[in-house]
């Protein structure tokens, strides 16, 4: 039986939502008017415009409370494949399943590529010091991992990780304005396939607005979002380098 | 706590001198009245309870019959009840099933009045063990929990309407840190001379107070306590025209704090004057007994009167509120004396006039666990704003050192409160008093500055404003519209019909051995 | 032509929505995934479940960006017609109309009904001293005001403006959770017709959560929401007054 | 400004000592270097301009043109552009046209150097002039409207790429309040060698900084200016590899700051040091001359490293920063030291220290119109939580005197700002600090408390660090890692290729005047 669940104010399947806008018409009755008609057009019932404001002559700002009848089965919300990872294994044990399953260290190359100069990511997943008391790639035993920092080209990625013969390349994006992400995401694949190397390595990508979804969308084999830690990409990409492993 | 206003001593004892002058003819009154309320509080101790098929509460059956039969109310209900209790050899759970029943305790005089007697004092006794008892538990558990409630004690309100759904929003609150949970009472049970009975499950802007609510919700905080080792408050109102039997209530389950004020019946429900002195005092008594903590409601001053311009009328009242509750014995441990954040945001330094109200609050009432009221009036649809002038309440509160907070909501003029909002109130002052913890010890007022003045000047005209109320009298005062800009007269407002002068033969051993164990003469 | 508008975040037409709500599941990676079918369930696009917290077991919040394609034709949006009177007319341009066109005082009885006990919405209307600058009907020399205060049976109201000749009745409601107030006010225009009296008077609704339309439906004259002034009211009534008048 | 932290005089004359002793040698240094973009800022001013059909501007053509002839750059680049100007008498528009279709200023030797000499003290001044005249009307506009602005100066961004986008958001900002608009520049431009040219709608969480865009954003703002009869100050950066060049234009389009700090581009952009400390003198000296307020960037030490941990280096390079700037002729009043709201939220007493953090920069930096930057790190998709954080921020701000003050945005951790999260930041902002607008004058802060010893230890460490740093030298310093946990080789990085060294016959009258002007000798 599908478990169908709506938002919740104060009473099951209310149905309240809180939403913000803005629309490009001036403040008053009418343009409070037209965000309880846009509100509405978006299927929600209900709508209580609470609070319009002038942000310019042209520009008003509304606050809104409406109710949804529109559930979703909750047996249809799939736990993000990458996240499932989330707190499997720690850093020994992905070590021992390395030493174990593998018999060889892993090699990992990260960067942020682009013209990305977010580091704060790739180094919360590589660098020994680790984040939020997870460490780092750096630290583990089993793993040889080169972080190349910001500003990386895709092409110097590649070369990169030819050179190191690396099993995993682990790619940052943190600036996603006009989808740039996109772009130089799409563009890594890309080159890889154009070189017929796609198969040699596992590629993930990972950023605050990146998800597994997107990533894999993209043609990576995962993707990580805020809130990851090292010990999950470790554990993926040992998973995986097993399976592909298993597939040859 | 450090004082820093310099406030003058001798203002606040004049404060204090002009507050007993003014409530001791009130309480002159009120020692020759009872009223139908406190006859059913004191039957309810002594186990009156149940209600008759069309939810006719048992303690008003025998009130109300009583009051019609020729022997009245002056003598006071309970003798008669333990009559039938000895006559009958029942026990009250199955006199009250009788009574629902039909059976009419007016219809027999009292046959063995020095047996009746004996059989009440047993009665109240077991009443009153029930009531230590819950004192003695809830004293253990905040020992066994010291050092793990947040201070201000965080206080959430759950209002759905529906106990159970209440149990849920309670709980989620509990966990989320609140120490204070309040179940909001439908719109107008204020109003109605009866308590409901049961579970209850249908209620506007809040839930019926009743007995079986309490019990459920009372259930529901333990557990999490539990959980938590934290121990979880419970509040509800004895206020309206039933405070005693409310108080009753809660006392018996374990309750351990009470909405409840000594005008704000007739300032804000137009229940009669006379009728709400009377109650207040048996109320608190009962309050007193059971350890409660009382909540007195200055703030809804400031919902009808300007924050700046009416500050005074405020410290009046807890001047009063404080005196009044003296006189039923209450310490002041369990004075949470009630102000509120309710100054218009427009204003030039508005949180600094808050700072002084606040702080001069805390040294005028240094052991009284002032309870603080979060901005409602000038709250609006912005929620994002409301957040903000929450926040800035958050600070104030942890800055002066109040002892009850009551989370503001962002939604405060929408809606009552959904889940997420609760929880974005209670994360938000988490965080910011976590924050400027201490700020309440690094900071000095500069002497000469605006907090200073501003406290001085309030505390100047609050003695004012007393002495003028000495000058009328308290009823006179109220009648004039001196409070809250709201004028009553004496003999109108609801409940009036209620008060009854106390025959010479009125016995009441729950008040007597109230006013001894509290120290209070009669 | 139509003049098709969209929420605007940083770009025209990008149709950026802020939205916030409850879902009663956990939290965790199955919960936001859950989040982010609703949001695309209610019809939007590029959903970025950004938050996501534990209210409780069973509870969580989360915080949501997302698109929409869907805009409203701004020109089918309506000033709320009672609003339209919006700084219509001045008190004393009020009392000079209803001298000239009436000729005589307008007779208004206003109360807040059932069991509300808020007196604040309906003072700052009728009271003296009136609201944010703007004069009460109490001031109006050409409007003998009544105010019945809060918590008055809808029968009482009634026969108090028979008693006084009411031309006019003003209702408050501000209570309006489970739509008790739906219910006082319905049960008003009920008992007039029941009286063959809802002609006889002007009848207005208002309160923070009332607006024209809800009102209206309602069967009253018009309703003033959040925002509104005595001059509002009065320059409605006279108008209605008058064009009742010429009705007949 | 009362002081209230009594904090040792001596132990703040000794932080300005090391100061001065580390950036000495690099002074030395400096004198005796040119750079590519300061040649290209010389030729702006004396009115080269344009750029050729593949988006190559002349000013680049020519030095790159020089630096690859016989002759190279260290004669500089004026005399040439001089000597075409003189010879083919053409206008600077004119000539600039012809560069940009093919001429190859490098193709001809100097035919008359005395007359060449005149007519770039011509050009010069000309441009010079232009500046002066901004300056002068900036100030008379201050004047026109003193007292209109927000104190602090409010300071929002915009960061939407077009710039025609960038005006609609700009003007409705400055509308609602904002004092300060700033225009974030195109990720990576800072890596460019070069200044795109013309008008730009294509950028990525940013605009590019153009002469052009400067000019369209510069008239939009003037014109609210004049309709709130607020002057509304304009602020792009003129940081990364043309430092030198984005002074000059935007001292050429009346600029009011710009985001310049001394080693920014070493520590965050992986630009070479040697070329950094080259061209910051060079671009501070353009902002000293044209009355532009610098912002330093000591807020980006706190995003890689802890807040609470490494307040001592931000203190330190405020230190440094406040050298490099009297040593470029900057007045302490052009100086927006930074610093940012970036403590661990969950830290107990964190808003005690950003206070003292706050108050000590103000008291050791008492003309400086700080620069505040608020929560960035710590904020998270919670935009409610976020907006309690800012507000925290626009208290502290407000509590300890800050000049500039950048706007918090609830969506901080999420995209650039929307128009209503510009909205929500200012007037959250205005609420909070109209509401503790008398806040500082009425604290202190009790001797002894969190706020003194903390604010007491930073001076302390920053004092030794810079004992440190001037034992190691402050490139070894850099190159070891002791600022931001970034390691920078001395001869690594960025743009070290378009460091020069000067001539026996290097002439550069920008320079000269700018040093007379300025008082600094040369
Ligand atoms: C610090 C910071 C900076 C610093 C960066 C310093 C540095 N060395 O990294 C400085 C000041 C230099 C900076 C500059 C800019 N920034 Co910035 N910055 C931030 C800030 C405040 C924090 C980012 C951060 O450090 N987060 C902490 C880390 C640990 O989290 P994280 O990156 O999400 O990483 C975690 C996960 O995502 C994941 N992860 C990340 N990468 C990877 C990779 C793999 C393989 C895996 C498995 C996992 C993984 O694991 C990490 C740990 O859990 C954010 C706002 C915010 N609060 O998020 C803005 C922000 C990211 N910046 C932004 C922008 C626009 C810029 C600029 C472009 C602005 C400008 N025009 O000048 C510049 C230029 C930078 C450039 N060219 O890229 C925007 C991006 C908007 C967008 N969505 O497009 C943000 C969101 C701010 C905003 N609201 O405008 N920034
Ligand atoms: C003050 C106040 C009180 C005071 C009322 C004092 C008094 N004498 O009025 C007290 C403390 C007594 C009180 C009690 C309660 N309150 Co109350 N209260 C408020 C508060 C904080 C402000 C209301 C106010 O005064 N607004 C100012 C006036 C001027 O605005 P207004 O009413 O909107 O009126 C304007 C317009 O709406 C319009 N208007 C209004 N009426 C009319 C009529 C006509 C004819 C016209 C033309 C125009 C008009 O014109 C006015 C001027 O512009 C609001 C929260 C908020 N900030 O809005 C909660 C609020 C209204 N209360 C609420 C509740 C639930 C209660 C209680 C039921 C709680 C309880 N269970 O105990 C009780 C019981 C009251 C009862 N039985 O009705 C809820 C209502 C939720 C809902 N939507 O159902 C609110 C929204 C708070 C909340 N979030 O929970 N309350
Ligand atoms: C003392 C007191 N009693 C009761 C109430 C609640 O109102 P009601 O009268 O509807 O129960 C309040 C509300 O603030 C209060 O302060
Ligand atoms: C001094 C300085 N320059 C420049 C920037 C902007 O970064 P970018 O290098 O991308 O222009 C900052 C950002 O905070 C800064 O502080």
């Amino acid at each position: 039986m599908a478990h169908i669940v709506r938002p919740y104010g104060d009473t099951l399947d209310d149905g309240k939502v809180q939403l913000s806008f803005t629309l490009p018409v001036p403040d008053g009755p009418k343009g409070r008017d037209a965000a309880r008609l846009s509100v509405l057009g978006w299927g929600f019932r209900d709508c209580e415009v609470v609070h319009s404001a002038a942000i310019s002559d042209d520009f008003s700002f509304y606050v809104a409370y409406a109710s949804t009848d529109r559930g979703i089965d909750f047996d249809s919300a799939k736990a993000d494949a990458a996240s499932e990872a989330e707190a499997a294994m720690s850093m020994d044990e992905i070590d021992e399943y390395i030493r174990a399953v593998l018999g060889r260290k892993v090699v990992i190359v990260g960067a942020c590529t682009g013209f990305d100069a977010h580091t704060v990511g790739i180094d919360a997943i590589m660098n020994m010091k680790g984040y939020n008391h997870h460490y780092g790639l750096e630290r583990y035993k089993m793993i040889e991992a080169h972080n190349l920092g910001a500003q990386v080209p895709n092409e110097r990625l590649i070369e990169y990780a030819e050179k190191v013969g690396a099993d995993a390349l682990l790619v940052s994006q943190v600036v996603t304005q006009k989808d740039v992400h996109i772009g130089n995401l799409t563009e890594l694949i890309e080159l890889l396939e154009a070189k017929g190397e796609r198969g040699r390595f596992v590629c993930v990508a990972g950023g605050p607005r990146i998800g597994n979804k997107l990533a894999v969308e993209l043609g990576f084999d995962a993707g990580f979002g805020r809130g990851s830690y090292a010990n999950d990409v470790a554990a993926f990409v040992a998973k995986k380098i097993e399976s592909k492993a298993k597939d040859r | 706590m450090r004082k820093k206003l310099g406030l003058s001593e001798e203002k606040i004892a004049r404060g204090r001198e002009l507050a007993s002058a003014i409530v001791a003819p009130i309480m002159e009154f009120v020692r020759g009245y009872t009223t139908v309320t406190v006859e059913r509080a004191t039957l309810r101790i002594a186990g009156a309870d149940g209600a008759d098929a069309d939810g006719v509460p048992v303690p008003n059956k025998i009130v109300d019959s009583l009051r019609s039969s020729d022997s009245g109310l002056g003598d006071g209900a309970l003798l008669r009840y333990a009559d039938a209790a000895e006559r009958s050899a029942l026990p009250p759970e199955a006199l009250n099933a009788r009574i629902a029943e039909g059976f009419d305790l007016a219809s027999r005089p009292v046959a063995d009045a020095a047996a009746a007697r004996r059989k009440a004092e047993e009665l109240v006794a077991a009443g009153l063990e029930r009531i230590s008892r819950n004192k003695r538990r809830r004293e253990e558990k905040l020992r066994e929990f010291a050092g793990r409630n947040n201070d201000p004690l965080l206080y959430l309100i759950v209002a759905t309407g529906n106990i159970h759904e209440d149990v849920k929003q309670a709980q989620a609150a509990a966990l989320k840190g609140a120490d204070v949970v309040a179940v909001i009472r439908t719109t107008a049970q204020s109003l109605l001379d009866y308590v409901p009975y049961g579970a209850t499950t249908e209620g506007f802007g809040g839930t019926y107070a009743t007995q079986e609510n309490f019990r459920i919700m009372r259930a529901a905080l333990d557990e999490v306590a539990e959980r938590e080792k934290r121990y979880i408050r419970l509040t509800n109102y004895a206020s309206g025209l039933c405070m005693p039997e409310i108080a009753a209530m809660g006392a018996l389950e374990r309750l351990d704090m009470m909405l409840n004020d000594s005008m704000y019946g007739i300032l804000f429900r137009d229940i009669n004057m006379y009728r709400t002195f009377v109650d207040q005092r048996f109320s608190r008594m009962i309050n007193a007994y059971a350890g409660i903590t009382i909540n007195t409601g200055e703030d809804n001053y400031l919902t009808t009167s300007d924050a700046f311009e009416n500050a005074d009328t405020v410290l009046a009242s807890q001047f009063l509120n404080e005196r009044f509750a003296y006189e039923a014995g209450l310490p002041a441990r369990l004075m949470g004396l009630g102000h509120a954040y309710e100054m218009d945001p427009s204003i030039k330094d508005g949180f600094l006039f808050e700072l002084a109200q606040a702080q001069m609050a805390r040294e005028i009432f240094p052991e009284h666990p002032l309870k603080y009221m979060p901005p409602t009036k000038f709250m609006s649809g912005d929620v994002f704003q409301g957040l903000v002038m929450d926040s800035m309440f958050n600070f104030a509160s942890k800055a002066t050192g109040q002892g009850i907070h009551l989370l503001g909501m962002l939604t405060e003029a929408i809606h009552t409160p959904f889940m997420m909002d609760r929880f974005i109130g209670l994360e938000s002052a988490k965080y910011v008093m976590n924050s400027m913890s201490s700020f309440a010890e690094e900071i000095e007022f500069r002497e000469g500055g605006i907090v200073r003045s501003r406290a001085a000047e309030v505390l100047d005209q609050a003695v004012s404003f007393l002495e003028d109320i000495e000058k009328r009298g308290l009823l006179d005062s109220i009648a004039a519209g001196l409070f809250a800009e709201v004028k009553r007269a004496k003999d109108g407002g609801k409940g009036l019909d209620g008060l009854v002068k106390k025959g010479p033969a009125y016995w009441n051993p729950v008040e007597a051995e109230l006013e001894r164990a509290l120290g209070i003469g009669g």
